[in-house]
C-alpha cells in the first residue's frame, strides 16, 4: 500500500508541475474550503471531486479525517506521516503558518465525502473499497459516477462486489427520466432481487412522470419485497426476543442458585451482576493504560476475574451475613437488602456516580447478514455466552456432588450435616457460585447496558420474575422462562409499544401463575406439598 | 470395646431441661436399647449423639475422644450414622440421591450404595428414581435407614426404626441389625418403643423417665415384668 | 384458659403513646415557643404525620404477612391507590386556580389537550365519594387479585411475585401520560381539602392528629383480628396451610378476608400520606417501595403489630436523620441498620426486646423450681 | 460567625444520582469560589448538602427541612420535573427561592423559582431548524421516554413541523419507558422509517439511563450519523462519559453550552472544575452552567438588595445580567427564564461535542409555549405584572 | 348385618390413582358402614395413605367414584367441604400447628361454625372450654396445654392429633397409625378409645402392629398393591397366605 501511494505521490508531483500554470476547477475550488462554511465546503468538495484532479483523493481523504488545512485563504494536506502539503501543487511545504486551522465537517459534508469517495475509489484495487464505494454509490445516486461504474462492473471479478455495483448502477438508473423503459426495467429487476428495504425505498420513490410499465414493475416489486421481508421481519423479531432472553437468562441465573436453589431472598444479586460489570470495566482500563494491543482480548480476561471477584464477595457475605439465617428465608431478604444498599453505596463512592465507559471489542461490532435478518455480532456472542454458561453451569450441578449436596442442605440442613456434608462450605461455594455466575453476567451486560452503580437494580425485578415463573429450583425452568419472556415481550411491542407491551407481559405472568401455581416446571407430587 | 460413652449428660430447650445427668454407653458388636414413654428424652438424647442439638454439659467420648464439640458432619465422618425420628429424608431428591449423599464421608474410591441396602429393602431399588417425599411412609423409614447404612458406619444411630413399617420387613430390620451386630465392626444404639423387637435384640438396656435413666440392665432382665411396668402408664 | 386480650399491655402502651402524640404534638407546636427545646417546628409536623401513615400501611403489611403469612411484595400498590384516590378529591379541589385556569380540567389535562374530563374523574370531586374510593378501589383490586391467586392456590413466593408484577405493572400504567393520572408528574400542587387551606399550619395539625386516630382505629382494627379465633385461624394457615383445610377452613376465604382489609388499610394511610406530602406519583407503586414496606416491618417485629408501626417509625426517621446529616453516606448507615437487625435482633426490635423481657421473667421461677418441664405421665 | 447558607438539593443516590451528584460538587465549586472572593455582604457562605434519594416526596420533606430548620437563604437543586412539582408548593409557602438548572418542558412560571435551564424554544426548535435547512431533513422520528418532558417537546415539535409544512405521515413518535434497556426492537423501526427515501432524523427526548444502551444499539446496528442522525437533548458530556463514541461520531445534542465551547470564562471554568474534583478526566455539561449563571445571578441580586431576603431578592434578580460560559451575557428575565445562546454540537470521537451551529446572540427563555393551545395566549410577567399566567387576551391573571 | 337404613356411609368404587405411570390405588372398591370400624393392614406403599388422600380430596383418583353418605360425590369436593361434611383425619406423620399452644390446637379443632366472620365474632363458651379440658385430659396433655405444640416429643404429637381429631367430632375418622411411636401400653389405650369411638361413628384404621389391629377385634382389609388382597376378620386375613408373604412374612 505504501510503496503505491508513493509511486502515485511522485506521479502527482510530476503532474503538478507539469500543470500548475493553469488553474482548473480545482485550483478554483480549493479556496473555498477555507471559508469555514458547511455550504461552501460542501460545494468545494463536489468541485474538487468532480475535476479528475489527481490530488482530489487525497484532498477528499484528507478532509474527512480532519487533515485538511487552512491557513490565510491557503489549503493545505497533513499527510499521515505528518508532512504538510501545498495542496494546489501537491508539493511539500516548509515551516507551518501560524493559523493553521482544521477544515471543519459535518454531516452533511460528511455524507459529500462519502458519495465523493465512492466515485473516486469505484477503480480501486482493494476489493473492500470498491465494495465500500459501490454501497456510498447506491446512496448517493450520483448520476455523475456513472460512467466510471459501468466501467467498474466491466471489469469487476468479485460476484458479491460486482452486485453491489450494479445495484449502484440501477439506483441511478431508475431515477433518470432520460433512460430507456427497457434499461429501467433491467435497473427494477436488479433491485428486486437485492430484496431489501433500501430497494423497496428506492422502488417506492419512483419519480413521477415515469413510464407506466415502469411505474408498474416497481410497485410490483416494492410489494414483492415487502411481503418476502415480512417474513424476515418475524424471524427478526423472534431473534430479537431471543437476545433479550439471553439476557434475562445471564441476569437470572446466577438467582437461580442462591434463590432458586438455596432458598436466600437474594435482594444482592443484581449487585454482583454490577460488580462484573465494573471489573469489566477496570480490566479494560488497566488494558487501556498498559496494553492497548490486547483490547480485543479484555472481555476474555475480564470473564474469569468477574467470577472471581463477585464470587469471593459472595462467599464474603455468605461466611459473614447469610449463614446465620438459614431456616429464616425471609430474613434474608431483610439483610440482602441491606447488603445491596452497602454494595451500591461502595461503588459510588469508588467509581463515581456516573456510568463508566465499557468499550465493545471490535470483532464483536458488526453484524451477520442471513438473508434479511440482521445479528448483530454482539448479540449473537450475548446469545453463545448465556447458552455456554447455562450449560455448564448444568453439567456442574449434574456432574459433581456440589449440586446434589446443596440441594440436600437446603431441603434438610440439618440431616444434610449428619449426612456428613459439610455444610458450611456447600452454602460457601454455592453462595459464591451463584454470585461468581452473576458476576460474569456483569461482563455480558456491560457491552449493551449502562455500567453504573444501580445497574443491579434495573435487572433484579426482572430476574426474580424470571426465576419464579419458570419454577423455583428448576434450571431448565430458568431457561425457559427467560426465552419465553423475552420472545414474548418481543413479538408483542411491535403492536402494543414498548410501555403497554410490558404491563401485557406482567398481566400475562400473573394470570399465567393462576394456572401454574408453582411457575412453568413445577414439581407435583407429595413431596412439595407436604 | 466401648464406642460410645456418655457422662452425665444433661441438655436444655430453652429453659426446659430435657436431659439429667444421662450416662449411657455402647459397645462394638452389641445392641444397646433405650426405652421409655412418650417424651422422656429419648430422642433428645439421640440428637445430643448425632450433633444436632448442643447439649448443656456432660462429656459423649467416640472411640476415646471427646466430641461433644464436634459439627454434626465431623462426627458423620468418625463414623457416627443417625436414623431419626420422622425418617427426615430429602424430599425432593430421588430415592438414589438421598442413598449418594451418604458419600460424603467416604473416600472417592468407596463412593458405591452397598448391595446390603437393597437386599434389605427390595423396594428401594425398584424406586430409585422416585423423589423421596413420594415414598409411603414406610418406604421412606426404609429408605432412612438405608441412606445410614451407605455411611458405612461405627455406630448407627436408631430413633424408633420399625414405626410405620410394616411385620415382615420389621422382622427383616430386626435381622438386620442382629447381623450388623454379629458382623462386630459396629456399636449400635437403638430407641425402640416396641418392646418384642428391643427385647429379641438389646443386649443391653436403659430405661429413661423425665429425663434420667432410671433402670438400666443386659438382656436377662429384660425378660421379667419389671421393664414393662415402668413402660406402662 | 388465658386468652390473648385485646386490650393486652402492648396494646394499652401503643394507644396511649398514640394519644399521647395526638395531644402532645399540637400543643407542643403551638404553645411552645419556636427556641425552646421542647418546640416541635412547623416542618415536623407534617413529617411526623407522614411517617404515622407509613406505620398505617406497616401494619397492614404485618396483618397479612406476620399472621397469615402472606408476603406481599405489592403492598405499595394499594397504598398508592389510595393515595390517588385522595389526589384525585384534592385535584378537582384546585378548581379554577390551577395555571390553565380551567374550571374542570386539572392542568395536566389541559396541557395534554383533553378535552373532557374522563369518567372515572366523575365523583371525586365530592369527599364523600372521594373517601368511599380510599377504601373501595384499594379494596376490590385486592379482593379480585386475592380472590384468583388465593383461589387458584399461589403461595410462597409465587405469590410474592405476582404482587410485585402487579405493582410494577400499575406503575408502568400509571406512568403513561394516556391514563389520565398526570403520568409521571402524578398529581400535586394541592390547594386545599374540605375547604381548609393545606398550606395552614392548623389544618396540617388536624391531618397529623387524624392519622395517629386512624392509626390508633387500624391497630385495634388488627388486634382484634388477630386475638379472635380468626387470628388463630390465620397463623394456622401461615404455619400448616393444607392442615387447616382438613380441618374444614376454607382458607382461601380466609386469605381473602384479611388481604381485602389489609388493602384497604394500606389505601387509608395512602389517603392520609397525600394531603401531608402534597404529591402522589406513579414512583409509589415501584416495587422497591413495597419491599422497604416489609423491611420495616421485619425491622420492627414481624407478627407483632405494635412492632410494625415501631419498625416504620425508626427506618423513616433513620431515613430522614441520615439523608440529611450524612448525605453521601446514609445508605451504608441504613444497610448497615438492616444487616445489623437480621444478624443480632432476628425478631425484630420489638420480637428481640420481648424475648429478652419473657427470658428474664422466666429466669427468675426458673431457678426456684427447676422441674419447669411439664411431664405428661404422673 | 454568621453564615449565609445555601441549600444544594440534588441526589446523591438513586436512579437520578447519576445526573445529580455532579451538580452538587459544582455548587460546593461555586460556593468554595465565592468565598474566596470573600463571601457575600461580609459573611462566608455555607452549603447546606442534603441527599433526596431521587424519590420525589422526599424531595419536598427536604426542601421544607431546608428552609424551615437550616433557614438557607436559597436552595439550588432539582433536576427531574417531578421532583422540581414535588418542591413547587413547599417554595410557595414557605416563601424561599428555588434555582432550576435543567432544560425542561416550560409551561411554568413561579415567583419563588428561577429557572435557568432552557425552556423548549432555547433547545428544540433551534435543533430541528438545523436539522431541516443543513441536512435537508423531512421525515421525523420523535422517540422519547413517556413522561411530561418529552411529550410536552414533541407536542410543540410535532405542532412545529407540521406547521413547516411536514406530513403526518412523515413523523414517528414513539414512548419507551423509564430505564428502557432493550432497544433492538426500536431502532430497527426507526432504521425501517428512515429507509423511505426521504432524509430521516430522530429527535430525542430519551431520559437518563436509557440513553447508554440506546446509544449502544444504534452504533450496534450501525445506524451511522450521516444515515440518520440522531438530535439529543439530554445528552451531554457526562452522559457521553460512559459511551464509546467512535461509532456515534455525527449525532447531534441541542444544549446552551458545551465543554468544547472556546471561551475564556469557560476555559477558566473547566480548569477550576478540575482543580476542585481532583481528577483530569471530569467533565462539565450544560446543567452546571446553568448553575452557575444561576449562582452569579443570586449572588449580584444578593449583593444589590443588600439582603437575602427572598422577597427582596426576588425583586432585585430580574434584570439582573452575568457572563455566561460561552462568552456571551445572560440575563434574568421577568418571567423568571433567563436568555441563553443555543448551541448545536455533533459528537466526536473523545466523548466531546462539535459546536456546529450556533444562535447569533441570546434568546430568551418563554415560559409558555406559541405552539400549544392552552398556552399561547399566556405570558409572565413578575416585574410588572406579578403574574406567572396572564392571559394576553382575556388580560386576566391566572388565565 | 342389620337393614342399613341409609346407604353405606362411605363407597369407594373402583378407584384408581396413577402417578406417572405408577398406579398407587387399582381399582380399589370399598364400603364403610355407619358406625363401623375398619382396619386398614398391607404392606408399606399398598396404597393405604393414598386412599386416605382420595377420600379427604387430597388426591384426585384418576378414575372411580367415592360417594359419602349416599350422595356427596367426594372426587369433586375440595378439602375443606370434606372436612365439612364429616370426615377428620389423623395424618401419619403428625402435623399439629407448632406456633400454637396445644390448647388452641384442639380449640382449632373444635366443631364449630368455619367462616370468617363467625370465628371474627366467637366468643369462647364454658361449653366449649369443658370439651377441651375433657379432650386434654383424655389424651394426656393437660400438664402441657400451654406449651407451643412445636415442643412436643413425636409420641406426644400424636397423641394431640388425635385429640384434634376427636375435637372435630366428625362422622367419619381416618385414622393413619395412630399407635406408631408408642408404647405397649399406650396402644392398648388407643384401642380402647378407638373402640370406644366407633359405637357411634364411622372409624378407618391402618396400623402395622397387629396387636394393636388385634385389640380392635374388627373387620380387616388387607391392601396390596392398590387393591384389596383379603378381607374379614383378622384370623382369616392373618392365615392368608398371599397376606403371610407380602406382609407378615414367617
Ligand atoms: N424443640 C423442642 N423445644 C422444646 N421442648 C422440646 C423440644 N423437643 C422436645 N422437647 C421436649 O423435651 C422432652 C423430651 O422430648 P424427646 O423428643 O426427647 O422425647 P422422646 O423420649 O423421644 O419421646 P417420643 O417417644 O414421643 O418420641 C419432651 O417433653 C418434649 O416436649
Ligand atoms: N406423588 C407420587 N409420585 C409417585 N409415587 C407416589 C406418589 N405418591 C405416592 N406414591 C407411591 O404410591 C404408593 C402408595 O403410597 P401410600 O403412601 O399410599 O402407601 P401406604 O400404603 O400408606 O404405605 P405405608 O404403610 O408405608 O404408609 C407408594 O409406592 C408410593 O411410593
Ligand atoms: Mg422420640
Ligand atoms: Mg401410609
Amino acid at each position: 500500500m505504501i510503496s503505491l501511494r508513493n509511486i502515485l505521490q511522485a506521479f502527482v508531483l510530476l503532474l503538478g508541475m507539469a500543470t500548475c500554470a493553469y488553474a482548473g476547477p480545482y485550483e478554483d475550488a480549493l479556496p473555498k474550503f477555507a471559508a469555514d462554511s458547511y455550504s461552501d465546503t460542501e460545494a468545494a468538495l463536489g468541485a474538487v471531486a468532480g475535476s479528475g484532479h489527481p490530488l482530489s483523493l487525497s484532498v477528499v481523504e484528507a478532509l474527512r479525517d480532519g487533515r485538511l488545512l487552512a491557513a490565510n485563504g491557503q489549503i493545505f494536506i497533513r499527510e499521515p506521516s505528518g508532512n504538510l502539503l501545498n495542496a494546489v501543487t501537491g508539493q511539500a511545504f516548509g515551516p507551518a503558518p501560524q493559523n493553521l486551522k482544521a477544515v471543519r465537517i459535518n454531516n452533511r459534508v460528511r455524507r459529500a465525502v462519502e458519495a465523493a469517495m465512492g466515485g473516486l475509489t469505484l477503480l480501486s484495487s482493494d476489493a473492500g473499497a470498491r465494495m465500500d464505494a459501490a454501497r456510498a454509490v447506491f446512496r448517493s445516486r450520483d448520476a455523475a459516477a456513472l460512467p466510471t461504474l459501468q466501467q467498474a462492473i466491466a471489469k469487476e471479478t468479485h460476484a458479491d462486489v460486482k452486485q453491489a455495483l450494479e445495484s449502484a448502477r440501477a439506483a441511478i438508473l431508475l431515477n433518470q427520466a432520460d433512460v430507456s423503459p427497457t434499461d429501467r426495467l433491467a435497473a427494477i429487476a436488479s433491485l428486486r432481487s437485492r430484496g431489501d428495504q433500501e430497494a423497496v425505498a428506492l422502488l417506492s420513490t419512483l419519480p413521477a412522470g415515469a413510464p407506466p410499465e415502469v411505474a408498474e414493475a416497481a410497485s410490483q416489486a416494492a410489494a414483492a419485497i415487502r411481503s418476502r421481508l415480512e417474513l424476515w421481519n418475524a424471524a427478526q423479531n423472534v431473534w430479537y426476543g431471543i437476545s433479550l432472553g439471553s439476557v434475562l437468562l445471564l441476569a437470572a441465573i446466577g438467582l437461580a442458585i442462591t434463590f432458586g436453589t438455596m432458598g436466600v431472598i437474594n435482594m444482592a444479586h443484581g449487585e454482583m451482576v454490577m460488580i462484573g460489570a465494573y471489573t469489566t470495566f477496570v480490566v479494560q482500563e488497566l488494558i487501556r493504560a498498559y496494553a492497548p494491543g490486547m483490547f480485543g482480548a479484555s472481555l476474555f480476561i475480564a470473564l474469569p476475574l468477574a467470577f472471581l471477584v463477585a464470587g469471593s464477595i459472595g462467599v464474603l457475605i455468605e461466611r459473614t451475613v447469610i449463614r446465620f439465617l438459614y431456616g429464616r428465608p425471609l430474613e434474608t431478604l431483610l439483610a440482602t437488602w441491606g447488603l445491596s444498599l452497602i454494595l451500591q453505596q461502595t461503588v459510588r463512592t469508588i467509581f463515581g456516580p456516573t456510568n463508566r465507559e465499557v468499550g465493545t471489542p471490535a470483532w464483536m461490532s458488526g453484524a451477520l447478514e442471513v438473508g434479511s435478518l440482521s445479528l448483530t455480532y454482539n448479540r449473537v456472542a450475548i446469545v453463545v455466552f448465556a447458552a455456554t454458561v447455562f450449560v455448564t453451569l448444568l453439567l456442574v450441578l449434574r456432574y459433581t456432588s456440589l449440586g446434589l449436596y446443596v440441594r440436600a442442605v437446603t431441603q434438610n440442613r440439618r440431616m444434610a450435616g449428619s449426612m456428613g456434608i459439610r455444610t458450611n462450605r456447600i452454602d460457601a461455594l454455592a453462595f459464591g457460585l451463584g454470585s461468581g455466575v452473576a458476576g460474569i453476567a456483569g461482563v455480558a451486560l456491560s457491552q449493551i447496558d449502562n455500567v453504573s452503580p444501580n445497574l443491579g437494580q434495573s435487572y433484579i425485578i426482572d430476574s426474580f420474575m424470571v426465576v419464579v415463573f419458570g419454577g423455583v429450583g428448576n434450571l431448565w425452568g430458568t431457561l425457559v422462562g427467560a426465552m419465553t419472556l423475552g420472545v414474548a415481550n418481543k413479538l408483542l411491542e411491535p403492536y402494543a409499544g414498548a410501555v403497554l407491551g410490558k404491563i401485557v407481559l406482567l398481566i400475562a405472568i400473573i394470570l399465567f401463575i393462576q394456572r401454574r401455581p408453582r411457575g412453568l416446571f413445577a414439581l407435583k407430587g407429595r413431596a412439595v406439598e407436604a | 470395646m466401648t464406642m460410645l460413652s456418655i457422662e452425665n449428660l444433661t441438655l436444655h430447650y430453652g429453659a426446659a431441661q430435657a436431659l439429667r445427668g444421662v450416662s449411657v454407653s455402647a459397645a462394638i458388636g452389641e445392641v444397646t436399647c433405650v426405652l421409655g414413654r412418650n417424651g422422656v428424652g429419648k430422642t433428645s438424647l439421640l440428637r445430643a449423639i448425632a450433633g444436632q442439638k448442643p447439649i448443656t454439659c456432660g462429656a459423649i467420648q467416640f472411640d476415646g475422644c471427646d466430641i461433644s464439640q464436634l459439627k454434626p458432619f465431623e462426627r458423620a465422618a468418625l463414623g457416627i450414622a443417625y436414623v431419626p425420628q420422622g425418617r427426615e429424608i430429602f424430599p425432593l431428591l430421588t430415592v438414589r440421591e438421598n442413598l449418594e449423599t451418604g458419600f460424603a464421608t467416604l473416600k472417592r474410591g468407596e463412593r458405591k450404595i452397598p448391595e446390603e441396602v437393597f437386599e434389605l429393602f427390595p423396594v428401594l431399588k425398584s424406586m430409585l428414581g422416585r423423589r423421596g417425599g413420594d415414598l409411603s411412609g414406610g418406604q421412606q423409614q426404609q429408605l432412612a435407614i438405608g441412606r445410614a447404612l451407605v455411611t458405612k458406619p461405627r455406630l448407627l444411630v436408631l430413633d424408633e426404626p420399625t414405626e410405620g413399617i410394616q411385620p415382615s420387613i420389621i422382622k427383616d430390620i430386626g435381622r438386620a441389625i442382629a447381623y450388623l451386630r454379629d458382623r462386630k465392626d459396629m456399636a449400635i444404639l437403638l430407641v425402640e418403643q416396641y418392646f418384642d423387637f428391643a427385647r429379641e435384640l438389646a443386649d443391653r438396656f436403659v430405661v429413661m423417665e423425665r429425663g434420667e435413666i432410671v433402670q438400666n440392665g443386659d438382656r436377662s432382665a429384660l425378660e421379667g415384668d419389671d421393664v414393662r411396668q415402668r413402660l406402662a402408664i | 384458659m388465658k386468652t390473648q386480650s385485646l386490650l393486652d399491655r402492648q396494646a394499652v402502651i401503643v394507644l396511649s403513646l398514640l394519644g399521647l402524640a395526638a395531644v402532645l404534638v399540637p400543643v407542643l407546636n403551638v404553645m411552645t415557643a419556636p427556641g425552646s427545646a421542647l418546640h416541635i417546628s412547623d416542618h415536623l409536623v407534617p413529617l411526623l404525620g407522614k411517617y404515622l401513615s407509613f406505620a398505617l400501611l406497616a401494619l397492614s403489611v404485618d396483618l397479612i404477612w406476620g399472621f397469615c403469612g402472606i408476603l406481599s411484595l405489592g403492598h405499595g400498590a394499594f397504598f398508592a391507590l389510595g393515595g390517588y384516590a385522595m389526589g384525585m378529591y384534592l385535584m378537582r379541589q384546585i378548581g379554577p386556580r390551577g395555571v390553565y385556569a380551567d374550571p374542570i380540567l386539572p392542568d395536566f389535562m389541559v396541557f395534554l389537550n383533553w378535552k373532557d374530563l374522563p369518567w372515572f374523574w366523575y365523583g371525586f370531586d365530592w369527599f364523600p365519594y372521594a373517601a368511599i374510593m380510599v377504601l373501595l378501589v384499594p379494596g376490590a383490586l385486592a379482593f379480585v387479585f386475592g380472590w384468583f391467586a388465593f383461589r387458584s392456590r399461589v403461595t410462597g413466593v409465587y405469590l410474592s411475585i405476582i404482587t410485585q408484577a402487579m405493582t410494577f405493572a400499575l406503575m408502568l400504567a400509571f406512568f403513561r401520560n394516556d391514563m389520565g393520572f398526570g403520568g409521571n408528574n402524578g398529581l400535586t400542587d394541592f390547594k386545599e381539602i374540605l375547604g381548609f387551606p393545606l398550606q395552614s399550619e392548623s389544618t396540617r395539625i388536624v391531618l397529623f392528629v387524624l392519622s395517629a386516630v386512624a392509626l390508633a382505629a387500624g391497630y385495634l382494627l388488627c388486634r382484634w383480628i388477630v386475638t379472635s379465633k380468626l387470628g388463630k385461624v390465620l397463623v394456622a394457615v401461615r404455619d400448616a396451610e393444607s392442615r387447616t383445610r382438613f380441618l374444614g377452613y376454607r382458607v382461601e376465604h380466609y386469605k381473602l378476608a384479611v388481604f381485602t382489609v389489609s388493602a384497604m388499610l394500606a389505601g387509608l394511610a395512602g389517603a392520609l400520606y397525600v394531603p401531608q406530602v402534597g404529591i402522589i406519583n406513579p414512583g409509589e407503586f415501584a416495587p422497591a417501595n413495597s419491599i422497604e414496606v416489609v423491611i420495616w416491618v421485619a425491622v420492627g417485629g414481624r407478627g407483632t403489630l405494635a412492632g410494625a408501626i415501631l419498625g416504620a417509625l425508626v427506618v423513616n426517621a433513620g431515613k430522614t436523620w441520615f439523608t440529611g446529616a450524612l448525605p453521601e453516606f446514609w445508605l451504608f448507615a441504613l444497610g448497615g441498620l438492616f444487616v445489623f437487625v437480621t444478624l443480632l435482633m432476628p425478631r425484630g426490635i420489638l420480637g428481640t426486646a420481648q424475648d429478652a423481657w419473657t427470658r428474664a421473667r422466666a429466669r427468675l421461677p426458673s431457678r426456684s423450681a427447676p422441674n419447669a418441664l411439664p411431664h405428661a405421665a404422673e | 460567625q454568621e453564615t449565609i447558607k445555601v441549600g444544594v438539593l440534588h441526589s446523591l443516590s438513586g436512579t437520578m444520582a447519576i445526573s445529580e451528584t455532579t451538580l452538587k460538587d459544582a455548587m460546593l465549586m461555586l460556593i468554595e469560589e465565592q468565598n474566596k472572593k470573600g463571601g457575600l455582604l461580609g459573611k462566608k457562605l455555607e452549603a447546606v448538602v442534603v441527599d433526596p434519594a431521587s424519590n420525589w416526596p422526599l424531595f419536598a420533606e427536604k426542601a421544607r427541612e431546608l428552609i424551615a430548620q437550616e433557614k438557607v437563604a436559597a436552595v439550588f437543586g432539582a433536576w427531574t420535573s417531578v421532583s422540581r412539582k414535588s418542591v413547587l408548593p413547599v417554595f410557595k409557602e414557605l416563601n424561599s427561592i428555588l434555582f432550576y438548572p435543567v432544560q425542561y418542558e416550560g409551561e411554568e412560571s413561579e415567583r419563588n423559582v428561577f429557572y435557568t435551564g432552557a425552556a423548549p424554544n432555547q433547545q428544540a426548535i433551534p435543533a430541528v431548524d438545523y436539522l431541516a435547512k443543513e441536512e435537508k431533513v423531512e421525515r421525523w422520528v420523535l422517540a422519547g421516554t413517556d413522561y411530561v418532558y418529552p411529550r410536552t417537546t414533541n407536542k410543540i415539535l410535532e405542532s412545529y413541523l407540521k406547521s413547516k409544512g411536514v406530513k403526518s405521515e412523515d413523523i414517528m413518535i414513539n414512548y419507551t419507558p423509564f430505564g428502557h434497556s432493550d432497544w433492538q426492537t426500536i431502532v430497527a423501526d426507526i432504521k425501517k422509517f428512515g429507509s423511505a427515501g426521504k432524509k430521516t432524523a430522530v429527535v430525542s427526548t430519551i431520559n437518563g439511563d436509557a440513553n447508554v444502551p440506546f446509544y449502544k444499539e444504534l452504533a450496534n446496528q450501525g445506524v451511522k450519523a450521516t444515515d440518520i442522525p440522531v438530535v439529543a437533548f439530554s445528552v451531554g458530556e457526562e452522559e457521553l462519559a460512559g459511551i464509546d463514541t467512535k461509532p456515534l461520531v455525527g449525532h447531534l445534542a441541542a444544549w446552551n453550552y458545551f465543554q468544547s465551547v472556546e471561551s475564556p470564562e469557560n476555559k477558566a471554568f473547566i480548569e477550576k472544575w478540575k482543580a476542585f474534583t481532583k481528577n483530569d478526566k471530569r467533565v462539565t455539561n450544560d446543567p452546571m452552567e446553568a448553575h452557575y449563571i444561576g449562582f452569579n445571578m443570586w449572588v449580584k441580586a444578593v449583593e444589590k438588595a443588600r439582603s437575602t431576603d427572598p422577597d427582596k431578592v426576588i425583586d432585585a434578580i430580574v434584570g439582573v445580567q452575568v457572563p455566561n460560559l460561552t462568552g456571551g451575557t445572560s440575563e434574568m428575565l421577568a418571567n423568571h427564564h433567563i436568555t441563553k445562546p443555543v448551541l448545536i454540537g455533533e459528537i466526536k470521537d473523545d466523548g466531546q461535542f462539535d459546536v456546529v451551529w450556533n444562535t447569533d446572540g441570546v434568546v430568551p427563555g418563554d415560559a409558555w409555549s406559541k405552539f400549544l393551545d392552552g398556552s399561547k395566549d399566556l405570558i409572565a410577567d413578575w416585574k410588572t405584572l406579578k403574574c406567572g399566567n396572564y392571559n394576553t387576551v382575556t388580560k386576566k391573571c391566572g388565565a | 348385618m342389620t337393614e342399613p337404613v341409609t346407604p353405606t356411609l362411605l363407597y369407594l368404587d373402583n378407584v384408581t390413582v396413577s402417578f406417572d405411570g405408577f398406579r398407587a390405588l387399582n381399582a380399589l372398591s370399598l364400603a364403610i358402614d355407619h358406625a363401623e370400624m375398619r382396619a386398614i393392614i398391607g404392606p408399606n406403599g399398598a396404597g393405604k395413605t393414598t386412599m386416605m388422600d382420595v377420600i379427604t380430596g387430597k388426591t384426585r383418583p384418576n378414575e372411580g367414584s367415592a360417594l359419602f353418605e349416599g350422595m356427596h360425590d367426594l372426587t369433586s369436593l375440595d378439602e375443606a367441604a370434606i372436612a365439612e361434611l364429616g370426615i377428620g383425619r389423623k395424618f401419619q406423620t403428625p402435623t399439629v400447628f407448632d406456633m400454637h399452644t396445644v390448647e388452641d390446637n384442639v380449640l382449632l379443632a373444635l366443631k364449630d361454625d368455619r367462616r370468617p366472620f363467625s370465628a371474627l365474632f366467637s366468643r369462647r363458651t364454658a361449653s366449649e372450654r369443658e370439651r377441651v379440658d375433657a379432650l386434654l385430659e383424655r389424651v394426656r396433655l393437660t400438664a402441657h396445654r400451654r406449651r407451643k405444640a412445636g415442643e412436643l416429643s413425636h409420641g406426644q404429637k400424636q397423641w394431640l392429633e388425635i385429640g384434634m381429631l376427636l375435637a372435630q367430632e366428625p362422622k367419619l375418622l381416618l385414622v393413619d397409625e395412630p399407635a406408631a411411636g408408642m408404647t405397649d401400653q399406650e396402644t392398648a389405650d388407643t384401642a380402647d378409645l378407638l373402640r370406644d369411638i366407633a359405637k357411634t361413628r364411622a372409624v378407618v384404621v391402618v396400623e402395622h402392629d397387629m396387636t394393636f389391629v388385634r385389640d380392635l377385634d374388627v373387620k380387616v382389609t388387607c391392601l396390596h398393591e392398590g387393591s384389596v388382597l383379603a378381607e374379614g376378620p383378622l384370623d382369616v386375613v392373618s392365615a392368608n397366605e398371599r397376606v403371610i408373604e407380602v406382609y407378615l412374612g414367617r
